[in-house]
Order: C-alpha cells, then structure tokens, then sequence
C-alpha cells in the first residue's frame, strides 16, 4: 500500500476544486496546471503548487500528456487525478502514467480501452449478461447492413458514433427513407469529432428514462454499487437535471439492477469509481447503454445519499486500500438533486454566454452544497465548458428536496453573464416534474411553461425607479450644479441618519 | 427632473417629485410611489415600497445609460433616455436640425474640448465643442454653415441643462 | 389545523435569516422587522416584506413588544417566530400574541416562565426525578444560609442568578472566605443585568461537560428527543464548537439522558422545540442544568445528523400538526461539528472587533453548510452580538468531520473585521479535542497551543511584495512620472498576454 | 525604486529590479524573488513563486500606505515606509510626550460615560471614560498624572477608531 502524499490534478473549473477540497481533507498536497487562459481562475489559486501547461485550446493546454507527466514528475506528484473530460478517459495517458510510475487515479488502460469503445463495451455486457439494446452485433460495413438490421428489429432506430458521447454523431431514424442518409450524416459527423467514422444502430426506446450506477471497486476484488441517479432532463442529449431516488425506481428494480451494474464492472476487472449508464423504458425494461470510468459530474447527489466521499474512495482505491464498507452497509437516506448552472441563454435555444461575472450569491443554509469556481470579477474563458457551477440540495424527502431547490435558486444570483437559473426554477415549478412524471424527452415535451414568459407580477416600476436614482446619482457626479438630487456618498447611501415612514 | 425610461418593450416617463435622504417619491408614468431606497456604488438596491422589500442589482452596459437589471427572477433591459438621448436622437433623424444659431447643451455636463474660436467660419455639421457626462464624451456640431460669434465656455466649465455654448452668425 | 401563511420574524442577524430559508421553502411569505442600525441589513432584504420597528438600541427596537404587534398586525402575519436571544424567552411577549390571536412559534406563556426562573425549573426537575445538581432548594435569604448550605454540600460551588443566563451573574466560590462577597457580587451584577437580585447556589462540579438534549413536542402529547450536543467548548461562559455525537457519550447514558430529556418536558407539559441541558462529570453522572425554551444557535448539527429541519417543525407544530416521526424513527447518521465566528480577536482576550466587511469567501462543497448574514461591505452593527456566522460541517466519523472542518476553515475568509477564524482552526488542531478528550475548562487548560504563535512557515516575503507592488500601483496612479513600473488597468492586470516563466 | 516596509516586528527593505508584464524580479533584503504576480485593484493577490501559489488579500487601511494582509490562516499588519513617511516620522518622534497626553479609542464604540470633566485632576490608571462595543464595556485610564486639558466626547457619542477622546494637561 502507497500512501498517496501529492496529488497533481490534470483539469481545471470546479472539478479541480472539488478533487482539491477532499486532498486538504486528507493532507494531501495539491498541484494545479493551467493554460494561458486560466492563470487567474479559483483552482490556481486554490492549490498548494500551480504550472503553466499551454496555451488556451485544450489540445495545447489540458490535453497536452508530454507536459502534464514533465510537470507531474517535477513537482513531485505520486498521483494524477484526471477529473472528468479532457484525459480522464485516455488510455494512452493512463498508461503513460504507469510507465513514468505516476499513480492514475482511475481505472486501467485497459479497461479504458475496452469501455471507450461503445461496441466493445456492448459486447462485454452481452457476455456477462447485462441487457443490452437491441441492434447491431458490431459496426456497420454498408448502408445496405443497416437496412437489413432495421427491418429485424424495427424502427425507430438511433445511429450511433462507436467512439462517442456528448451527443455528437447520434442520429435518430423513424422512416426507411431516411436510414442511408442518416448513416452517412452521423458517420462524417463521427470522423469530424472524434477521428473515427464506425457507426453502429440500436433500437430507440420511446419515453426513455436515463438512469445509471454509481459502482466501486477496490483492487482486491470488492464491488458495490451507490444506488442510482435519474438524468432525464437533458437538453440537447447533455444532462441537466439529476436527483436520486429516481421516482421511477422500484424497491426490486433497484436491487436488480444494482446487482447488473456490479456484475457489469466485474465482468471487466474494474477498478475505482465508475457508472454505468442503462435506458429504461416505462415497462421498467433496462438496456445497458454505456460505462463511464471514471467520475460523473453528478457524482455529488449519490455523496450525499449515501454519505460516501467518492473522491476519498478514488484516492483509497489507487492508494491499494479495501473498500471499509460492504453493500449491506450502503443505504439512500433521504433524496437529493442536483441542477447545473450554465453561462447560457435558455430562452435563446441554450447558447453559451461567455463574459466577466459582476456579482454572485451563493445559496447556503441546510441542505444545500454548490461546488464551483467562478468568483466575483472573473472572466469565463470562451474555451471550455459552459458549466459554471452545480447546486445540489438534500431533502428528507423529494418534495422537500424540491421546495428546498426553489428556495436555493431564490438565493442564487450570478449576475453579469446569461445563466440557466431561471429555466432551472421554472423546471422545479413544473407539475410533470414535481409528480416524478419525466422522460429524456422532458424539455420538448414541457416546451411551453419552460420557455414561456413567467407570469409573476415583476416590480417593472421598481426597477424603473433603481436605474433612474442609479442615473441621478452618476450625473450628480460630473455636475455640482445638479441640487435636486443628493448621491449616496458610500457603498450604502451614508446620510446622518436613516429615514423611515 | 423627469427622463424616459425604456424596460423592455414599455417606455415609461418617470420624475423626482420629493427626496429627504433616503425617502423619495417617485413618480412612474403617473403613478405616486413612496419609496425607501438605500443603494451602493455599484448597483445593489434595497427598496422598500408600501412595506414590500425589493433587492435589485444593477449592471451597467458597456453603453452609458444602458442597464442589466436582475429581480427575483427576471432580467431586463433598462435604457434611460434623457434630454441629451433625445437631442441626439433628433439630430440624428433630421441631420442638422434647424437652422438655429444658437448651440445649447441639452442636459448638465462637463466641456471637454472647444474647437472653434470667436470670428472662426464653421460649416454645418462640423464639430464645435466636445461635452461630457456620465463618462460618455457627445460632440456637438455646427446647424448650418456660419460664423462663430460668441464662444460662452471653455474647456473643464461646468454647464447647466440649456445653458447657451456657443452662437453662431 | 391552521395553516400558517405569513410569518414575522422577530429577530434579526443569522437566525433571522435561517427562519425565513424554511420559510420560502414551505411557501411562507415572511414579515422582517429591522431597527435604523439594520436597514441595509441582509434579513430586510431577504423578506417579503419589511418595516422599521425603532431606534438602534434593542430596547427600543427587537425587545418593543407594542410596536412587534402593531406590525405583525398591520402586515396580517398568522404567526410570530421569535428566533433565540431578544423576546425568544419572554413570557409577557407570548402571552400578549395569545392576546391579539397571533400564533407565537414557540411553548406557552406559563411554561416559558416556569422554565425561565432556575429554582422554579430545578423544583419542576426534581418532582419529574431528573438528577439535579445538588445545592439550594430555592433562593438563598442570607448570606448566613450561604454558609450553611456550603457546609452541607462542600466546596467548590457555584451562585448563580435566578434570572440568569449567559454566564452573567455567576461566581464561583472555592474558599470559604470568599462566599459573603461573591454571593453580594453575584446579586449586583444579577440586579444590573435582569432586574432581580435572587441568586442560588449549586455544588461545582470539576471538569464538567455541557451536554445537552433537543426535544420535539407537538400539540397531541407526542414528545421526542433529537439525541445530544457536546457543547464543552467554551470561553468565557460561551459556547464557541459544538459537536453531536458526543465523544463522551455512551449508547446506555444516550438512551437514559434522552428519555431524561422527553420526561423532562413532559413533566411541565413542553410544545415546539426545546432543549434541556445537562452537567455531565467524568464518571458520566449527569445533573439537568436548565431548559431552553426555544431554538439554539447550534440547533443545525441536530439538523445534519438527523436530517429534521427544526424551524420547519417548529411550524408543523404551531399549526397543531401532529409529528409525523417517532422516537424510534429518529437515527444520528454520522458527525456533525459547528463552529461559531465571532467578530473578535482571540490574541486579545476575545475582545469584539466591530467594522466594515471587506472581503468573504464562503467555505463550499460537500459536507459544509454556513448560516451567516453578513455580506462585503456591511458595516457590523455595535449594538448587537458579535456572532458573524456558524459553520457546519458533515463527515461520516468524527475524524472526516474534523478534517472537514479544517479543509472549510481554510477556504473561509473574511476581511476588514478581526475574527475567531484561526482559532477555531487551532482547535481543530488541538491533540485533546482531536482525541475527544475536553471539557468547559477546554481552552484554559490548552492556552499555550491555542493562544500561542503559529508554527507554520508563512509566506512573510510574498506579502511584503505584495504590498510593494499594491504601493507601486496606488503611486504610479498619482504620479505620472513613475515610468518604473506598469500598473494594473483591470480587476486582474490586464496586459496583451499573460507572461510564464 | 527601494522602500521600507515593516510587517509585524520586522522592517525589510524591498526592489523591483525587472518587470516583464505580470512577471517581476524583486529583491527582499537582499534575497531575490521571480514571481508571477497578479492582482486585482481590490487587493486580490495570486502569486506563483517557485510553482507554490499564494493567495493574499491586503485591505487598506484608513492610514494611506498600511494595510492589513490576510494570508492562509495569518494576519499581517504590514506598513511601507517611504520617504514620506520618514519624514512624518521624525516630526512625530520629536512630540513624543505630547502624544502620550492623549486618550484614544483603538475601535469603533459608543461612549458609555465620561468620568472626568475638564479641569478635573486625574491620576495615573483612573478610569476617565467608558466605551461600549458589540455589548462590552472597556474602561479607559489616564495614561499619567495630570489634568484634564479637554474632553472631546460627550455619553452617547459615536466614536471612530482613534479618535482622541480626552487630552491630559
């Protein structure tokens, strides 16, 4: 066993922040990278060390492995925790690690390998006996394979990227006339991302419900699994919304399933912290749909059902530790929901609104955690990902959980930039959400009270007022013949005394 | 002193009616508030009006006079559209305006900079005296080809609303 | 069942604002009250509605009960929740809701005076057979009886006033010669602080521990006890951490001091939310100390350990709702510890440290919860208590909750004001308090770690440079002949591109 | 350009030797430093040295040129010395005694009572005035023997920090 003294944390944002937080919690020092774009951001100035890694774009910064390994072994980092996105699924990086004697925190190449690889990974679930959607064995070789496939399990049908995620090179097909063009559309959309044009085609489920496994593993052969988490709501195939207990979930549904999950990730000698995610339908049939090896970024709800600190776990893992609890000792206790909180423009269709934040509150008391990392002044680079921040409530019970969120996205105000805050508000205020009645189609479906015009009577004149004393006063500063107005002299308009009615 | 204030869509007329510190009455598009209003430098507002509390935050645009306002949970444009705004807009629509010989300053500001002198010839649209208020700099333009008769301030004079800068022949 | 709507809080400060989060999340609209020093304060702007209520001083403004009922009455609020501190254990303030039919969130009129006098309540104890400590029976008439009653139960001993709490009117007597002027001196200071001079005296018991019980009551009979708090650590009388579970605490001595607790408020008929304090010695004999009829200040490790919101109890039932939980429902899952910030200097014999807010970063991410009030820029008021917030921290042992709180502490900064931020940490450090071993004499007997200068090597040479820098920057801001050095234009030093070594 | 700057108990004299932009080369009594440094007009430092990262936050005092300097879980008081300032503080050192005369107030308070009128004579540790914070009272003393010179501060006065409260004859 290897006691992990120095950590070198190969992300930036709140992940970086989140994997720092529990290495102080365990004394363990930290080593921050950043790009040219970051040298300010909160997890440089959060770290015990921090180097330059490149330039802005990611290729040249966060996914450089030469750099990152130089600045690992100058530092002296035993161990490299990789976040998720960026290298935290790259398999040469984890094995560069291994050859250099760095401990990567995560799974084996191997696994990697063999998990990154949606054919594959179905194959291997296949085998060990997780329900998979029907479709194809392997990847397509001719559109005319394709067409043969549909005709057996019948549309509709999705095409899918087999080295994919995030939504890119998937194509939904509900008529014959379409399937030729469609595998040709996602396969250069697949080359294009990802260097890579094999697609593959699985059945679609209709009202589909996204719900996946926490699980993890320790390296002497111990597997749990941490319950579910429902990510539904989704806008544009990435996830929004999450919270655990999924209403959808039966007590035996559960345990089957977490049951499949396990027997999923022994199937492929996993390690650390993974998920796996299924499709169930509104019959409750479950489809394995992909595994994550590494941490989601909704980990936070499961943490806080269950109490487990999944980056503690992360970090005893790699370190050769067994696991200190079984699956008996595992239990849900209460419901939690996670919302993300994105720099964007939810009623213009979700663009990304990058500029300086001028102002944030953050929501606090009982049952409320936000893991961020944007500060008061702080510029949001236009080179990464639009997530600003994750709030996360906990609640005895969902509905408590739910007037609890409402309460924390009363309090939260990020202003300067554009943020989904309102639309998340309006989602907790939607009657299909708050009775558990939600698919992935949740967001089309509730189109009309999620991007429609709130009906709260708005103080309009209040505002009138605040801009008009805001314009008094700066004009009042240039001018010393303006008498009818008195500016405020400090940060809170200083007068003798205060005035009351 | 009343201005136009645009919110969104709406073009509401609002006026000072009274202040005793931090009390004021307001009046927006005819409509009495009294209200309490105590605010900082950089645009946090707490209003109390007929015992509701308001928390607004203010966030100036790179444009003068141009907000973003966040409410509870709404956000709005707010543009305070006043004398000068109208002024310029004005001239703007009709080009030199009229052929008046007198140049006023439209609202209270600050001269930066003024171009001509008593005797210069100026033609219509040339600028002849730059103003500043609220950290945005207006020049003023000549209304019609002329020359200058009077020059009534000079640079860093404090002017008043309607305050006659210049007179041309 | 009456429904309660509207909610006025008498308060302000922390607590005020924690009312009102429960509150928003259970649709209660909420009244604040404020005094001229409050105006711009957070719990005003929080609310839906606010009115002055008068001067700065609290007699004439939180403590004005007329003026409280004019306004709860003007604003059509159901319901009075009265916070701790100010008219929370005012017997007078109770009975005059009662009157106007406004519901006071909190136990009756005749049980708050009860449980307000201590000789009262130690009468009602010992009937109920709950361990006292021993002493007088009632007032002491002379100071002949003093000597008496010191003879019988030997010294140590404690006087304390009738009336009293936070530690005012309190001696403690070790040698006989000293007890005629203690107890004259307890009585003065008794008088000048609540207006009644009758003090009693208790055996002192050597290295005590406060521990104490929350109790739940409804409306129909049904009492439960929420576990213990360790509150030992204390200075000067106030309590500074507060920990639940106990490190003393045995499961036998929980059980029996719990249903200590429920007979306790059974015994005087207790509704809402209630704490009985104990004296715990070190062979874990326990002695009832007295009752808090209302909510603590560190009511929120209960919280967090049991997942029951208090504040939302404490409506249910005011609404005569009965508990929807049973004793035996109610579990303490894992390790809760709060640390009270104070606007005061620990190097200076904790003296309050007044002033303007300059800078806060909160302490966020899993397991980390603060209830606060004070924001950037807010000028603390020199009329009330100095608390500036609470920090909560969560971890699955008491060792995780620890370490938690060290990581929180760290990220906790507040600037402008002095405050107990480094020697909570020092605490937190503490080999006693780490092994859980401690009682009320905690901080005496640790002064030298706890008050002496830090070990760890700071980086004196990076502030010189800093403020150098900050000097260079102000100078060449003034003088325009200072060609030495380029200055900041932005927040963050803005220059074409970011220079790395 | 060299300074003095005292933090705590010591006095250490600081250069810039190289500025590159954000990166500058300074000398510590006599120790050089490459640092990366960056700021904010508030005070927000982010310093890279040798890969470690230090995070300070200074808050000006009301004193120009003193700031109070937060770092990781230390307090500094930190004050530059500079031509100015030395000059300030010879002047001061040659009225030493008189500013020993003087009674002040180290925080923000509310008075309480005064005890002494003017005139009065006071003996050395008499409590003359008694201030209230935050619901505590601290008593001042008279620093010496002497008499009362002048009060400046009546009961229920709101009191800065050092402000002068009495003055000793």
């Amino acid at each position: 066993m290897n006691k992990i003294k120095k950590i070198l944390i190969a992300n930036r944002g709140e992940i970086a922040i989140r994997v720092m937080r529990t290495c102080r919690e365990l004394d363990i020092e930290t080593v921050a990278i950043y790009s040219e774009a970051d040298r300010t951001s909160l997890h440089v100035r959060y770290a015990h060390e921090a180097y330059y890694v490149g330039k802005a774009p990611s290729s040249e910064s966060y996914l450089n492995i030469e750099k990152i390994i130089e600045i690992a072994k100058k530092s002296g980092a035993d161990a490299i925790h990789p976040g998720y996105g960026f290298l935290s699924e790259n398999a040469s990086f984890a094995r560069r690690c291994a050859v250099e004697g760095i401990i990567f925190i995560g799974p084996s190449p191997e696994v990697i390998v063999q998990m990154g690889d949606k054919i594959q990974a179905r194959d291997a679930m296949k085998k060990a006996g997780i329900p998979v959607v029907p479709g194809t064995e392997g990847e397509i070789k001719s559109e005319q394979e394709a067409l043969e496939i549909i005709k057996e399990i019948g549309l509709p049908v999705m095409i899918k990227a087999s080295a994919g995620g995030g939504g890119k090179g998937m194509r939904l097909v509900k008529n014959e006339a379409d399937v030729v063009s469609s595998v040709r559309a996602a396969r250069s959309e697949a080359k294009a991302a990802f260097g890579d044009d094999a697609v593959y085609i699985e059945k679609y489920i209709t009202s589909p419900h996204h719900i996946e496994f926490q699980i993890l593993a320790d390296q002497h052969g111990n597997t749990v699994h941490l319950f579910e988490r429902e990510c539904s709501v989704q806008r544009r195939h990435q996830k929004m919304i999450e919270e655990t207990p999924s209403p959808l979930m039966t007590a035996e549904l559960r345990n089957e399933m977490g049951q499949a999950a396990v027997e999923a990730a022994k199937a492929v000698n996993y390690v650390g912290a993974g998920t796996i995610e299924f499709l169930v339908d509104n019959d409750l049939n479950y489809y394995f749909l992909e595994m994550n090896t590494r941490l989601q970024v909704e980990h936070p709800i499961t943490e806080r059902v269950t109490g487990i600190d999944l980056v503690k776990q992360q970090i005893h893992v790699a370190e050769g530790q067994p696991l200190d609890f079984a699956q008996e000792d595992l239990k849900q206790q209460g419901h939690a929901i996670e919302c993300r909180v994105y720099a964007e423009d939810p009623d213009n269709n979700f663009m990304p609104s990058a500029g300086k934040v001028y102002k944030i509150s953050d929501p606090l008391g009982f049952g409320v955690r936000t893991d961020g990392y944007v500060y008061e002044g702080y510029e949001i680079p236009i080179y990464y990902d639009p997530m600003i921040s994750k709030l996360i409530v906990w609640g005895k019970t969902r509905d408590e959980a739910i007037g609890r969120m409402r309460r924390a996205l009363y309090e939260y105000k990020i202003t300067g930039v554009k943020t989904s805050i309102k639309m998340l508000e309006r989602v907790m205020k939607n009657e299909n959400f708050i009775q558990g009645n939600y698919d992935t189609h949740f967001i089309e479906k509730n189109q009309e009270q999620l991007m429609g015009k709130d009906q709260t009577k708005d103080p309009e004149d209040m505002v009138i007022i605040a801009a008009f004393i805001d314009y008094l006063d700066k004009l009042s500063a240039v001018s010393t013949n303006q008498k009818e107005f008195v500016p405020a002299q400090s940060r809170w308009k200083k007068i003798p005394y205060v005035n009351h009615f | 002193m009343a201005v136009q204030i645009k919110i969104g869509d709406r073009l509401a007329w609002v006026n000072l009616l009274k202040q005793d510190g931090n009390l004021l009455e307001v009046e927006v598009d005819g409509k009495k508030y009294e209200v309490d209003l105590m605010h900082t430098a950089d645009g946090t507002f707490s209003i109390l009006e007929g015992g509701h509390s308001y928390d607004i935050e203010l966030v100036p645009d790179e444009t003068p006079k141009k907000y973003t306002a966040y409410t509870l949970y709404e956000t709005h444009n707010v543009e305070v559209i006043d004398a000068e705004a109208r002024y310029l807009q004005n001239r703007n629509a009709n080009g030199a305006a009229a052929a008046e010989s007198k140049i006023t300053s439209p609202m209270p500001g600050k001269v930066v900079k003024v171009l001509v002198s008593e005797g210069d010839p100026v033609q219509q649209g040339e600028t002849v005296v730059i103003i500043s208020a609220m950290k945005m700099e207006s020049e003023y333009k000549a209304p019609k080809d002329g020359v200058v008769k009077k020059v009534f301030v000079k640079a860093d004079d404090t002017v008043d609303s309607n305050q006659v800068l210049i007179e041309l022949e």
